[in-house]
């Protein structure tokens, strides 16, 4: 299915979404935080989508917010789509967890915790996954500092 | 009756893992896979592409080919290259230029990934063969790649 | 309530077990919690992080010529795809066209680096399950394929040989002589793997049907490489998409439906064919030509995100990069085979007996840098 | 002759110099101590040639360096061990602890006091040989079970509850693959047993029923000696060590020579049972009969040798099918062969040369 079909199909479910291939080489959306799970439980199990594989989950720090990058694909329809979401303030954020609708992103969800602190809602076993549970901070945002184990130049 | 046959089947495939095992006992004799290492060093040779750590070669007039552009510090990821440099005479024109006063090459932070040779515009640096830089002092392994008073092979530059 | 307390006095007691993070079968430092009744486990949790160095953050300040070097310690047994996938990612996002001669070498090297890592993996296999010669076999093998890597590109392991634009240096002449040695050497070793190993009636009881995963799980868990495809889950990137050369090659992607323990080791030993038929194919037609084409000695990709998927050794490894148009990139994920792999272990682990979870592990094939990042 | 003479001289000294009951006293630690040292030097010779035997199974060298081809290797590995700290886990039970490595290798060497190496150098022909030796080797195993539960570790633990369940399952295809061979001889001592292979090796005798006899036995002797592929007791990608894993120094070194005398031990009883002991092939040597030695260890080392090649070349099975083994196949086999090989005698269709 190419990014227009896709584009028009998802576009009908949800008016909030954002499209967009601008500096990407896939279709972009950007969705609401409180429509995140909604959504994905919609990709996955709509005939005509079909995303059933959750192939990246990525955490960002977009500067203001904090983010998560899904990349999906259909093992039927080889289709991809990228769907991003931004959590609402920085301190504290919290997302719904994807791991009822793709098993991988239970892993996945508790390495973004342990990196950037996002909490996820519903999800079973959130706790740190690579760091021990003591380590204060979560290394992988931009504001993060570690004089003793960072070397930057 | 599958009883009996899965008792053949079985013990056949043990011994047809027991005869590939046995040829290999028999033919033992031609010679280990193994190195007994210490004990080859005269004909141990390393492949010429091998990287055992960075060197500088000089020639018989103690002249190397680095200028000091320090491309090879940068590209190092992990700041193992240390050009110490400062600015002297050309005896020929009389301008100041750059050169190299040390270079120092921390070998136990080297990961042998090459960029610094790859980058040298003027391949004044290369891989050495040795692999043995095993030492008791840690220290030992931050060299100085350029010998005492060598100078930069003229024409290089140009 | 009361009947409940009556029951669970008569439970049998489950009790935990630290296998690792220094432990003959974890192979590196995973560390796994099992919860254990008798031999029969219950639940595997495992801990990781014992060697996490964070690579992504440090890409977040090298430069991409730099992070393929890190891309080496990742899993280290696919060295060399790991690096191409980085080099791809890049080249595409600058948009560089690749000469053939290289596509081809890369993938003479990539399919060489998948054959070592299987053959290591056939040994470590072996080992697990209890036959402690195979180990050496595979290693003999693995140790020609070696040789060629380091005459060619200067390192056994961390060979760091692709860079953004092609390749560090041409191959060595004597390289395609090196490999037809070696294919001629291994057609004749591989079948003595199957004498040895596959038939054993003993490794057939301790694998066949072990450790089953389906299908759906196999997707849903994210399963890639020869797990997923051992679950009748056609997941191979270099037929779904092609990189480098492998549009130009025919070779089957070998699948099969049992989804177990016995069905993953046999897809891994298939894959070696199939690999050896590629490398085959290509290597009298390597073309000639450049082995690089000239980048800008500091890359800055273009604003963007940038994804790219390979087929290593264990699986699907993805690299994202998110560049904001300076020296490096803003954000670069990778996602690695070992990490969705190891996720479910827990999965197909649980109701059988410790045997059963070393050798489901075994065929799981994780890497633990791979994991751990 | 030669040795006997020796020693028939040192027993009639001995009895000239004292009372009777001291004399026989002396003589008896006299004995034990000449078999402590030869088999612990034995053992640690089998130690080594399993180390040689795998390095060739596996493209290798193998130890070559201490002494001539490495000849002294386990002598200064076994000195090692001896000067090792001997370290213990916290709230072990200490007593129980200490005594599990006793357990396995004294047991291990009394059973190699009935074994009859040649025809003089026998130290013990009791009446019921064969009785003794299965009873004195199933009690090796209350000494790895007391020393995996008393070493408070999991993994030990683990291991000693399998070497439990295995060693008494079988213990009984042991017995009873024995027992077959017995049904000819009709005898338990040893050295009856032997004369009586003076009219054709048992194996030949009893042909089809004493070689799947043979087959048992050895099957079932590799599973008793907990070696690869029977070695669930202490597989190492499983347990980490098994039951020794909390064992330093000379404990260590008493579990791991316990494993090569019992598989010695093995070995000799199937020489002995199924290959005549020190008989001669077809007598070929009949008339110097200290060559029985020889040729006892000879066949000794050839079934050793097919034990390490067993252990060099198949993967473990796992434990519930370790018992499978035995409870459906072994047993039922071995108990169709008894019948099978009763039937022989009383038919009398066994081969007599």
């Amino acid at each position: 299915m190419t990014n227009q079909e896709l584009q028009q199909i998802i576009g009908s479910w949800q008016p909030e979404l954002e499209f967009t291939e601008e500096e990407s080489q896939f279709l972009n959306i950007q969705v609401p935080a409180k429509h995140l799970h909604n959504l994905m439980a919609r990709l996955k199990s709509d005939p005509e989508t079909q995303f059933d594989y959750l192939f990246c989950l990525s955490g960002v720090d977009w500067g203001e917010k904090l983010g998560i990058v899904y990349h999906l694909e259909s093992t039927t329809k080889r289709h991809i789509v990228v769907v991003k979401v931004t959590a609402e303030e920085r301190e504290t954020p919290v997302l719904d967890s994807v791991y009822d609708i793709w098993a991988t992103a239970e892993f996945h969800e508790r390495e973004v915790f342990d990196f950037f602190g996002i909490k996820f809602i519903n999800h079973p076993n959130l706790k740190r996954l690579f760091l021990t549970e003591d380590w204060i901070g979560y290394p992988l945002r931009k504001d993060y500092e570690d004089e003793t184990n960072m070397i930057l130049y | 009756m599958s009883y009996f046959s899965d008792i053949y089947e079985g013990i056949k495939t043990l011994l047809t893992g027991m005869s590939v095992t046995g040829k290999y006992f028999i033919t033992s004799r031609k010679g280990a896979i193994t190195q007994q290492y210490p004990d080859n060093r005269e004909t141990l040779k390393m492949f010429d592409r091998f990287r055992g750590e960075v060197i500088m070669p000089h020639n018989e007039d103690n002249e190397h080919r680095c200028t000091g552009c320090q491309k090879c510090e940068i590209a190092c990821p992990n700041g193992t290259i240390e050009i110490i440099w400062d600015r002297g005479i050309d005896e020929e024109t009389g301008k100041k230029k750059k050169k190299i006063d040390q270079f120092v090459y921390h070998l136990s932070m080297c990961t042998m990934c090459g960029l610094c040779i790859d980058v040298c515009p003027t391949d004044a640096i290369e891989w050495g063969q040795n692999f043995e830089n095993s030492v008791y002092d840690r220290t030992t392994l931050t060299r100085v790649l350029n010998e005492p008073n060598s100078k930069l092979m003229p024409g290089v530059e140009d | 309530m009361e009947t409940e307390v009556v029951h669970t006095n008569f439970k049998s007691e489950e009790y935990f077990i630290n296998m690792g993070p220094q432990h003959p079968a974890t192979h590196g430092v995973l560390r796994l919690l099992l919860t254990i009744d008798g031999e029969i486990i219950k639940k595997v949790e495992p801990d990781l992080g014992y060697i996490h160095r964070s690579i992504e953050k440090m890409c977040e300040r090298d430069s991409y010529q730099q992070i393929v070097h890190l891309t080496d310690r990742m899993d280290y047994l696919s060295a060399n795809i790991n690096n191409e996938a980085v080099c791809l990612a890049v080249e595409n996002a600058l948009q560089l066209e690749i000469p053939e001669r290289v596509k081809v070498i890369r993938t003479i090297i990539g399919e060489l680096t998948r054959i070592s890592s299987h053959c290591l993996w056939w040994g470590v296999m072996g080992m697990d399950v209890g036959a402690l010669t195979t180990y050496f076999y595979g290693f003999r093998d693995r140790e020609m394929i070696n040789d060629i890597m380091e005459e060619t590109c200067g390192a056994r392991l961390t060979m760091n040989y692709n860079v953004p634009g092609g390749l560090m240096l041409d191959i060595h002449p004597n390289f395609v002589k090196r490999v037809k040695d070696f294919i001629a050497h291994f057609k004749t070793k591989l079948p003595e793997y199957d004498r040895l190993l596959t038939g054993n009636v003993i490794f057939k009881k301790r694998t066949v049907g072990v450790g089953v995963l389906s299908k759906e799980d196999a997707i849903s868990f994210g399963a890639s490489g020869p797990v997923g495809r051992a679950s009748g889950y056609s997941c191979d990137v270099r037929k779904h998409h092609p990189y480098s050369a492998y549009d130009k090659v025919t070779f089957n992607e070998s699948l099969k439906t049992e989804g177990d323990t016995y069905a993953r080791y046999l897809v891994r030993i298939q894959e070696m064919w199939e690999s050896l038929s590629i490398i085959e194919q290509l290597i009298d037609i390597i073309p000639e030509g450049e082995h690089r084409v000239k980048t800008n000695a500091v890359i800055k990709l273009p604003k963007g995100e940038y994804f790219q998927k390979v087929e290593t050794a264990r699986g699907e490894l993805g690299v994202y990069i998110i560049s904001t148009g300076t020296k490096s990139p803003y954000r670069l994920k990778f996602r690695s085979p070992g990490f969705s792999n190891l996720s479910l272990l827990n999965h197909i682990a649980v109701g059988g007996k410790i045997g059963d979870l070393v050798a489901t592990m075994a065929t799981l094939d994780l890497v633990i840098p791979d994991i751990d990042r | 002759m030669i040795l006997l003479s020796i020693t028939e001289n040192i027993h009639n000294w001995l009895f000239s110099v004292m009372p009777a009951e001291v004399a026989s006293i002396v003589e008896m630690v006299l004995i034990a101590v000449v078999y402590l040292t030869v088999f612990a030097v034995a053992g640690l010779f089998l130690v080594l040639l399993e180390r040689r035997v795998a390095a060739w199974f596996q493209l290798r060298i193998g130890p070559n360096r201490v002494g001539y081809q490495g000849l002294l290797q386990t002598m200064a590995d076994a000195i090692k061990l001896l000067t090792k700290e001997l370290v213990g886990t916290d709230r072990a039970d200490k007593f129980l602890y200490n005594l599990a490595p006793y357990f396995v290798i004294i047991t291990a060497l009394m059973a190699l006091a009935v074994i009859p190496f040649s025809q003089e150098f026998h130290a013990f022909d009791i009446n019921i040989g064969i009785f003794f030796l299965i009873a004195i080797s199933s009690i090796g195993v209350i000494g790895i079970l007391l020393g995996g539960w008393s070493s408070n570790n999991k993994f030990a633990m683990i291991g000693a509850m399998r070497s439990g369940v295995q060693t008494i399952s079988y213990e009984l295809s042991v017995g009873l693959s024995l027992l077959t061979m017995v049904v000819i001889t009709g005898t338990l001592q040893l050295s009856e047993i032997i004369e009586i292979q003076k009219s054709g090796w048992l194996i030949v005798q009893g042909h089809i029923p004493a070689v799947i006899a043979f087959m048992v036995f050895m099957i079932s002797g590799t599973a008793e000696t907990n070696r690869a592929p029977f070695d669930m007791v202490e597989a190492e990608s499983e347990l980490g060590a098994g039951f020794h894993t909390e064992y330093s120094g000379m404990k260590f070194a008493y579990f791991f020579l316990a494993e090569f005398i019992n598989m010695f031990i093995i070995a000799a009883i199937a020489a002995t049972v199924f290959f005549g002991g020190w008989l001669s092939p077809f007598g070929i040597t009949e008339s110097i009969p200290e060559l029985g030695v020889f040729w006892f260890l000879i066949k000794t080392m050839v079934l050793v040798f097919l034990m390490m090649w067993f252990r060099w070349t198949f993967p473990r099975l796992r434990v519930d099918q370790l018992l499978t083994l035995e409870w459906k196949y072994l047993l039922p086999i071995n108990l169709v062969n008894i019948v099978l090989m009763a039937v022989l005698v009383w038919l009398n269709l066994t081969i007599r040369l």
